[in-house]
């Protein structure tokens, strides 16, 4: 008896028949109401998932059969595994809508009703095996769509109702006419029966029911154009109804898509193209859209695009027989995964959205003051962004690793442009609300708030279940994402120090555990970046606020690092990689400053992560498998994948031209997390560099490639170091070094030999201890000077003196002035060059040393030398100009004593690299150029002269010729009339005509040329003018485009 | 008398009823028009479905003294859609009732029935 | 079922003879209507019948004034028989001025009084005379009724009701009081 | 012959049908065309009756009679509406 | 010898129902008109329900039904359309001699003279 | 102008697109073996003698069920729409309704009954002959709305008229489930027994659902029906 | 026989469906649709379906017209809007 009840059916008895009791119940009182409504609901939801439950045990699809009859005769129903997801899914977020939409609901037993039985027909939906009682369910469900729409009652949101209803009344009279004539060509209306004779409808009719079939469904998904009506009904109705008009209404319709896609295998490039245009302008649009809810009904209707077009591209895939590993769990993965990301994530996000109530994302307030529901915000959207940890990540990731298989990349990039429009306008919205000044008056907990976590908390749960499904190898990846929750749980209740040190123990544990058993290069690596990391975060003890989620994030980023190392797959190490780039957005996001930053940073981030994301996928295409270490082995067609892993890892690098987002980032992130960023995090994009190079030294024609990337890595050190010198804050300052610096590390890693790399993995240690006392240093400057400004600063030495000494140690050994690590550095790479007879490189990136040179002088004079400016007396007087605080230089000095350390005794860190970089080169392949010993053992100063003659007087023309030509510059007059007079400060005045040529924003312009023009290109949007009568006259051209393409016959 | 067969001429009816349909809720701009042309599409869909439905020479699916059972098979019509459009015409007087309700909470909210009144929401 | 306010009746002593016509007629109609006389429809004919009558019979007292007597019989037959013969000749009056080449009428609306009292009897004059010569009943109010007339013979109301109305007046009176 | 005379009979209901319809189109006004559409359902009922004799079959009566209740219902809502009274 | 009756019976209410559509056409106002398109569409489906009744015995119950209901139902119809009619001022033909509706209402002031 | 030949464009295009479809159309001669299955063994499995309400109320009727259902939404969502709450304009309050004409309620107090046994007729005898509870519910609500027309002042007991709805409507599903215990699944309607083919008592619980469907069409018509009026 | 009456029942249906859309008057035009409605109840009698006459006729062409007769009355703030005379 228990197991009947359990049964399938039993959700159309609760549906139907609380629907029909409940105008009796309601005469009984509001508590049976109440009562009865959320019984029907949950035990939908139950049944569903229990039997959802059951069928992943191990047990049967079941038939549900009607009238005692077998289906062709009669209306069969199925409950298999998919139905069982699609159902379980629906109901439990129908459940927790109800919930939101509780205060609309009660004492309105109609609304009640409609939603009862609107929710039982979505079930329906996916469950029949009927095409006519599929039109029934669609009815009902269109039906029950419309009566709830109107619980909202003004003007527009009415006018809405009426035009969604004009163009889903459209496709719903052609679906049934579709019906009619596919029974009239077939002979039954059973999907099984017109599945099994699929082949046989031919002929105009059977080909015209088709068509007009596939319109219908396409139509109810909101294809573009024919889709403003559904977006007029997201943007005026209430949220909960708009959530599930996204989120129910297209499950039913895609799940009916999805039984009837064999039907239109003649029809796939058609839909494909259809959905990819929807998807790719829906997302264009979506980015000049300024009201909320209609943001969200562009990204719903651009997310079910995606979702179909990934249906049928699989499906054609399967149908053309491509090879790939483990299909149906690629393809639940892709679906499901996608499916069920949209589903809670944009539910929860229009229930957010309702909850707090403003209509444009521009005016939302700041959810500061509700901790809680901005984690909730942030992971609703990250997952519809489509980032790891959720599910819509795993679904994309397989999605592209398939199409990668057949080759389609145009696909990809349309797929993956369209996402970062997508998580442009995303993230833009988080942004917004993340710097409004307003903190949000969110109104009752129970019906905005609870739903909106739950549907978070399932997305992470559901991502975590994904990624075992996804193949991930371990899921210690995740336990930063647990360390970072763990500490965010306790995160409101103990003061930061306390849970800055509770931080540092944590990662000093897990990371500990998490490198366990790396060797070699990944050991190495390890061993640097969190005992870099752990030093430089130890400097977050000077403060002393309670700094909220910054300890939870912290601890989030330094063991994703660890973390990252372990990765054995593409998929981890991708993983891994977006954990990281999420991490140190959010942390960058916590700086108000960084606002303008934050979008930049992470689109460029997301960029780079969607070039590894195809560059990945290239390499499972090419090698067959995702292991990493197969990069090491691939063959002469690696050269894509490589381009595309080195692209993506050079823009997270900053390389010139792609560096718009980095000096923003680091510079307007707080002070301790710049240098936590600059010294430590900018080495992530080196590791991916160094395994992803693999590929360029096993693969000859790859040598080109690296050559290329070499003279990238130089371009962006003189770029760096061109504008560095240029810049008048001294935060940004170092970041324009420190993406000087990765330049020279690229330039390392680009050479492909031993020197080459055992350089670059000795300037990233460099690097790293440099930059971290750099960035501490102007950490304290800044909390005591009250100014990041050149102009403001200066003659610190008397007050700072132990901040000066630290300054001037790694000033010294980053420009690589003899005794201290940078002269290693520096002489290991000119001699790597003059190996590879790089001789132009070697030449220019002396020339960038110059450069160099004159910014560190710069720094040391601006801060410490010169005599403070007038303005800022009183500073000193006040007695606050004083050392910086203890914590922020006991880091600094332990770098400081490391570098001293070192440059002694370069054997402790030479030895170490040398013996993990042997394996790597000691197949000997490619084996060019000399060993460490050699180098040490063998002096070759010819060539090494002639390059640094050469460098030296290229320079100097090179100058003179420009100070020649922009002499009269302008800026030249103005910035030296003024305030500066010492004769340092001449000094820098004289070379600004002469740089200014390089260091003119021509990226950023570039850059922003082309936001402008994507974002022009949403004028697309103006093919909705609000008229319903264009709408369905849209609607029906696109059954006629669809018909006439479709159709193969002229017209 | 060299006539089309008989659902032929019902079936072209049904077509020309939809394109009227099409035409009445395209051109006007009155709500009640737009509807009257939907509950003409409407009617025309069903004409097309039940046209499909018969069989040269047939006669109504009901076994009675004019109809035996055994005579039935060769004999009747496809009694199918005949069942399809009966719950195709309840749905779509529903559909129609909608339609007309909310009409009519159009044009109490801003006393017209005009759609150039109801264009706000657009881009 | 569609129950008005109103459906106190039961309580008036008109209801049971009302209620019993209401049944018979209604009886009659259902035999007529399922044209069968197979034992399972007569008998759910009659209650579904009963059931009908119990809901109607309450409205108005429509059906609670007709005593059923031989007399009215004959005269109901009376009725029937010049109701018919007047029907087929206002036709025929009616075709001559269809077909004439040259449709001359001179139409009007005139008044006349009745002297039927109830509603049946009412309603079956205005029926008669909607189907008699040339004649069609515009509006009724109290005794007056208004009569649209194809082709005006008099102006006068008494002449026109003895013309109009007086064949079937006569009759219904009996029958329907 | 009485099937010729059957025939005949139908012709001249199909050209009093078409009568109708020509009122209908050309109306003048609303109260013709509603006047046309009334002779038109009765019509129509006849044309039910007649065809439920030439297919033999009694069922279709019902048609008419529901024919006939709507046709009614019809005018009268019409006719009501016109003089206010809905 | 039956069916002649009834086909006879036919083609007399078909020559009636087409008389109505004639007098539809040919009258010269909204109210001749509904009385010609009632009387003779009337007595046209009485007669062709009768004329069905001779050729099936068995039919003749509900044939009579529904000529009873169009009987009963027809001229209310009628009558309540012109009283519509009238009430919307329709137009009457020229030659119309009298309207004692009309007086009447403007006795008792319900009516604006127009 | 632009716009109306977009519009007249689309006509045409359909016009070609349903052109294809008559041309390519051809009348069948002889039926598809599932709907012979249905007329030769419909009537023989349910006991219906018209195929078509056996198709509606048992093979079918999930279908019908989710009908019912559809207008039973309607009738509720019509009660969300057109809320007589009082604000916004009121139509009735200055335009006093003109009584019908005697005659005119005289007429429909006489029809009205046999309107209702009519629709009662077609609702029981929804097996035997063309109708069924769909026809039947909207004859009765037709009935409703006679009255309505005539009588405009009377008050419909909505409460009573939506109890009656849910009543059918939870009876129908309890059939249904009664069908699935007794019989062969959920809406079998062989669990009564068939008789007689062409009997008044036949064809198992077709006519008693046909008689709860009646009934539940009727009453959710007539809401309907009264909430679009003033 | 059965050719020529449907011949003429579409000429009806096609008839008052472009009436139905071309009418100026809405009442009008809404009694046409309804007509429409109702031909095409007598097509399907026609085409030997009498079960779906019936609902077309009952359904389609009545409840529906008279929802939209309470419609119009109630949209035209009780002021009858077609035209008396002369179209």
């Amino acid at each position: 008896m228990v197991a009947s009840l359990l049964h399938p059916l039993t959700i159309f008895i609760l549906g139907l028949g609380g629907g029909f009791v409940l105008p009796l119940v309601y005469r009984l009182g509001k508590t049976w109401l109440k009562a009865t409504f959320f019984l029907a609901l949950s035990g939908m939801a139950l049944v569903s998932a229990l039997g959802l439950v059951r069928l992943l045990l191990g047990g049967d699809a079941i038939d549900i059969l009607t009238a005692g009859s077998l289906p062709p005769v009669s209306i069969s129903l199925r409950f298999g595994l998919w139905e069982g997801f699609f159902t379980a899914s629906v109901n439990c977020v129908a459940l927790l809508g109800a919930l939101r939409l509780w205060p609309r609901l009660s004492g309105r037993y109609a609304a009640m009703l409609l939603y009862l039985i609107f929710v039982m027909g979505i079930n329906g939906m996916v469950m029949t095996r009927d095409l006519f009682n599929l039109f029934v369910f669609l009815e009902i469900v269109s039906i029950g769509t419309y009566g709830l729409l109107s619980l909202e009652e003004t003007p527009a949101a009415l006018a809405a109702a009426f035009k969604y209803i004009m163009a889903t009344v459209l496709a719903s009279t052609f679906f049934l006419l579709a019906t009619g004539l596919l029974y009239y060509a077939t002979g039954t209306l059973n999907i099984d029966g017109l599945l099994a004779q699929r082949e046989a409808i031919g002929g105009p009719i059977g080909a015209m029911a088709l068509l007009l079939l596939l319109g219908a469904l396409l139509v109810e998904l909101k294809p573009f154009p024919a889709n403003g009506w559904g977006l007029d009904v997201y943007e005026t109705a209430t949220d909960g109804v708009a959530a599930l008009v996204s989120v129910g209404v297209s499950a039913g319709v895609f799940f009916a898509l999805f039984k009837l896609e064999p039907l239109f295998a003649g029809q796939r490039n058609l839909i494909a193209w259809s959905c990819g245009l929807t998807f790719v302008a829906a997302n264009l649009i979506g980015l000049r859209q300024r009201l909320v809810q209609r943001l969200l009904g562009y990204s719903s209707i651009g997310q079910m695009a995606l979702m179909v077009l990934a249906l049928v591209l699989l499906r054609r895939q399967e149908a053309d027989g491509v090879e790939s590993g483990g299909a149906d769990v690629a393809f639940a993965l892709v679906i499901g995964g996608l499916f069920l990301n949209h589903l809670l994530a944009k539910a929860g996000l229009f229930w957010l959205a309702g909850a707090i109530g403003a209509r444009e994302w521009t005016s939302w307030p700041s959810l500061a003051g509700r901790p809680l529901l901005l984690l909730a915000f942030a992971i609703l959207l990250v997952a519809i962004a489509g980032l790891p940890p959720f599910p819509g990540f795993w679904g994309k990731w397989e999605l592209v690793n398939a199409l990668a298989g057949s080759g389609d990349y145009g696909w990809i990039v349309l797929i993956l442009f369209g996402s970062l429009c997508e998580a442009v306008y995303l993230f833009r919205w988080f942004g917004a609300c993340l710097q409004a000044p307003r903190p949000a008056a969110v109104p009752a907990f129970f019906s905005g708030e609870l739903p909106v976590l739950v549907a978070a908390l399932l997305l992470v749960i559901a991502g975590l279940a994904a990624a075992g499904l996804a193949g991930i190898s371990s899921f210690w990846l995740f336990l930063p994402l647990a360390a970072g929750a763990a500490l965010a749980v306790i995160d409101p209740i103990l003061p930061g120090q306390v849970k800055c040190a509770l931080m540092l123990a944590l990662v000093l544990a897990g990371g500990l555990f998490l490198s366990q058993g790396l060797d070699g290069m990944r050991g190495l690596f390890a061993a640097l970046l969190l005992s870099g990391g752990l030093v430089i975060a130890s400097a977050g003890f000077y403060r002393t606020d309670a700094r909220p989620f910054h300890h939870a994030l912290l601890a989030v980023l330094l063991l994703a690092l660890p973390a990252l190392l372990r990765a054995e797959t593409g998929l981890d190490f991708f993983v891994t990689f977006e954990i990281i780039t999420l991490a140190s957005y959010f942390l960058i996001a916590r700086s108000p400053a960084a606002a303008p930053h934050l979008l930049p940073f992470l689109l460029f981030s997301l960029a780079a992560a969607f070039f590894l994301l195809t560059g990945f996928a290239a390499h499972r295409a090419a090698s067959g498998t995702d292991a990493l270490t197969a990069l090491g082995s691939a063959g002469a067609d690696g050269a894509l994948t490589f381009v595309l892993l080195a692209s993506g890892f050079l823009i997270k690098a900053g390389a010139l031209g792609v560096h718009v987002w980095l000096p923003g980032a680091y510079a307007e992130a707080e002070d301790d997390v710049s240098a936590l960023l600059s010294a430590v995090i900018s080495k992530v994009p080196i590791i991916g560099l160094l395994t992803g190079a693999y590929l360029a030294i096993r693969s000859q024609n790859a040598f080109g490639l690296a050559h290329g990337m070499g003279w990238i890595g130089l371009l962006t050190v003189i770029g760096g170091a061109a504008m560095a010198l240029r810049e008048d804050d001294v935060k940004r300052m170092l970041a324009y070094s420190s993406m000087s610096q990765l330049g020279y590390i690229v330039i390392a890693i680009a050479l492909m030999s031993h020197i080459g790399w055992v350089t670059a993995l000795y300037l990233v240690a460099n690097h790293l201890m440099v930059k971290g006392i750099l960035f501490l240093a102007v950490a304290g400057v800044t909390l005591r000077a009250g100014s990041r400004q050149f102009a403001d600063l200066g003659g610190l030495m008397r007050s700072m003196p132990f901040t000066f000494v630290a300054v001037l140690i790694a000033v010294i050994a980053m420009s690589g002035l003899p005794p201290l690590m940078g002269f290693g550095g520096k002489w290991l790479l000119v001699q790597g060059m003059a190996d590879q007879e790089w001789y132009a490189l070697a030449v220019l990136s002396l020339v960038a040393t110059g450069l160099g040179f004159l910014y560190m002088i710069r720094l040391v004079h601006g801060l410490f030398l010169k005599p403070q400016p007038p303005n800022r007396a009183e500073l000193s007087s006040a007695g606050s100009l004083r050392e910086a605080p203890i914590a922020l230089l006991l880091p600094q000095y332990a770098l400081a004593a490391a570098i001293l350390l070192l440059s002694f005794y370069p054997s402790l860190v030479m030895e170490p690299i040398a013996a993990a970089i042997d394996p790597a080169f000691s197949a000997g392949l490619v084996w060019r150029g000399m060993s460490l010993q050699e180098i040490y053992g063998y002096w070759n100063p010819r060539p090494l002269m002639i390059v640094i003659v050469a460098a030296v007087m290229s320079a100097i023309a090179l100058l003179a010729m420009l100070y020649w030509f922009r002499r009269k510059d302008a800026r030249f007059l103005r910035s030296t009339g003024g305030k500066e007079s010492d004769a340092l400060s001449r000094f820098f005045a004289f070379y600004e005509p002469m740089l200014g040529v390089l260091v003119r924003p021509m990226a950023s312009r570039f850059w922003n040329n082309v936001a402008r023009g994507v974002e022009a290109l949403g004028c697309l949007r103006r093919v909705y003018d609000g008229d319903g009568q264009t709408y369905a006259l849209y609607v029906l051209y696109y059954f006629l485009a669809l018909y006439f393409l479709g159709s193969a016959i002229p017209i | 008398m060299g006539f089309p067969p008989v659902s032929h001429l019902v079936l072209a009816t049904g077509c020309s009823l939809v394109l009227i349909g099409f035409y009445g809720m395209l051109t006007h701009r009155n709500i009640l028009r737009i509807i009257i042309g939907f509950s003409l599409i409407d009617t025309g869909i069903h004409m097309i479905l039940v046209a499909t439905g018969y069989i040269t020479g047939g006669t109504a699916p009901i076994i009675d003294e004019a109809l035996s059972l055994d005579a039935a098979a060769t004999r009747s019509v496809d009694p199918i859609p005949s069942a399809l459009v009966v719950t195709a015409i309840v749905i779509g007087l529903s559909v129609t009732a909608i339609m007309l309700a909310y009409a009519i909470r159009l044009y109490e909210t801003k006393q017209t029935l005009s759609l150039d009144a109801f264009t706000e929401s657009k881009w | 079922m569609p129950d008005s306010c109103e459906n106190h009746a039961a309580n008036e002593p008109d209801f049971v003879r009302s209620f019993l016509n209401l049944w018979v007629v209604l009886f009659l109609i259902w035999l007529c209507i399922a044209s069968s006389l197979a034992a399972d429809t007569v008998v759910v004919g009659a209650i579904a019948c009963l059931v009908m009558a119990y809901l109607f019979a309450g409205r108005g007292g429509l059906w609670g004034r007709i005593p059923w007597s031989s007399r009215r019989l004959g005269h109901f037959l009376a009725y029937s028989g010049v109701f018919l013969v007047e029907m087929v000749r206002a036709n025929l009056a009616m075709l001559r001025i269809v077909y004439a080449p040259q449709i001359a009428i001179r139409p009007g609306i005139v008044r006349i009084e009745t002297r039927l009292q109830s509603p049946l009897g009412r309603l079956a004059l205005g029926n008669s005379i909607a189907l008699t010569p040339g004649s069609l009943v515009l509006d009724i109010e109290g005794n007056a009724l208004f009569l649209h007339w194809l082709d005006v013979k008099t102006e006068d109301p008494d002449a026109a009701a003895k013309m109009l109305a007086g064949p079937f007046e006569r009759h219904l009176e009996v029958v329907f009081g | 012959m009485a099937d010729v005379i059957m025939r005949v009979a139908a012709v001249l209901i199909f050209s009093g049908l078409f009568a109708g319809l020509i009122r209908l189109v050309l109306g003048r006004t609303l109260i013709d065309r509603i006047a046309a559409i009334d002779m038109l359902t009765v019509m129509s009922i006849s044309l039910i009756t007649l065809y439920a004799h030439l297919s033999g079959r009694f069922t279709y009566l019902d048609v008419a009679l529901v024919y006939g209740v709507l046709s009614f219902l019809g005018v009268l809502a019409t006719a009501r509406y016109f003089e206010n009274g809905l | 010898m039956t069916d002649i009756i009834g086909s006879l019976l036919v083609l007399a209410g078909a020559i009636f129902l087409f008389s109505a559509g004639l007098g539809l056409i040919r009258m010269p106002d909204a109210y001749t008109r509904i009385q010609a398109g009632t009387k003779a569409s009337t007595l046209g489906n009485l007669l062709v329900l009768a004329g069905l009744a001779v050729y099936h015995p068995g039919w003749t119950f509900k044939l009579l039904l529904i000529g009873y209901f169009v009987l009963l139902s027809n001229p209310i119809s009628s009558h309540a359309l012109s009283r519509a009619a009238h009430a919307l001022r329709t137009p009457f033909v020229t030659s119309t001699t009298v309207d004692a509706l009309a007086e009447e209402e403007e006795k008792h002031g319900k009516r604006i003279p127009s | 102008m632009i716009r109306r030949g977009f519009i007249i464009l689309a006509l045409v295009l359909f016009g070609l697109v349903f052109a294809r479809l008559i041309g390519a159309y051809q009348e069948q001669s002889v039926l598809r073996p599932l709907a012979e299955h249905y007329v030769t063994q419909g009537p023989r499995e349910l006991g219906a003698a018209n195929v078509i309400t056996g198709i509606l109320i048992t093979y079918r009727g999930f279908d019908t069920l989710g009908e019912v259902a559809v207008l039973f939404m309607v009738a509720a969502g019509l009660g969300l729409l057109l809320r007589r709450d009082g604000d916004g304009p009121s139509v009735s309050a200055n335009t006093p309704l003109r009584p019908a004409s005697e005659l005119v309620v005289t007429g429909t107090e006489v029809l009205l009954p046999l309107i209702f046994v009519f629709g009662a007729y077609v609702i029981m005898h929804g097996h035997l002959s063309a109708g069924g509870g769909f026809q039947g519910g909207a004859i009765v609500a037709s009935a409703v709305l006679l009255l309505l027309v005539t009588q405009p002042l009377t008050r419909l007991r909505l409460d009573l008229l939506s109890i009656t709805e849910s009543f059918a409507g939870v009876l129908f599903v309890c059939i249904g489930l009664l069908g699935l215990i007794l019989a062969g699944g959920f809406l079998d309607s062989r669990f009564l027994p068939q008789g007689q083919l062409g009997a008044f008592f036949s064809a198992g619980a077709i006519p008693i659902i046909s008689i709860l469907l009646g009934i539940k069409v009727g009453a959710e018509l007539s809401v309907i029906i009264d909430r679009f009026r003033r | 026989m059965l050719d020529l009456l449907i011949l003429l029942i579409c000429t009806g249906i096609l008839a008052s469906g472009v009436l139905a859309v071309c009418l100026k008057d809405l009442m009008a035009a809404m009694i046409s649709a309804g007509l429409t409605s109702l031909f095409a109840a007598v097509s399907y009698v026609l085409l030997a379906a009498p079960d779906v006459a019936m609902a077309e006729a009952a359904i389609g062409s009545g409840l529906a017209t008279f929802i939209f007769l309470y419609a119009i009355r109630r949209t035209s703030g009780g002021v009858s809007t077609m035209e008396t005379g002369e179209e």
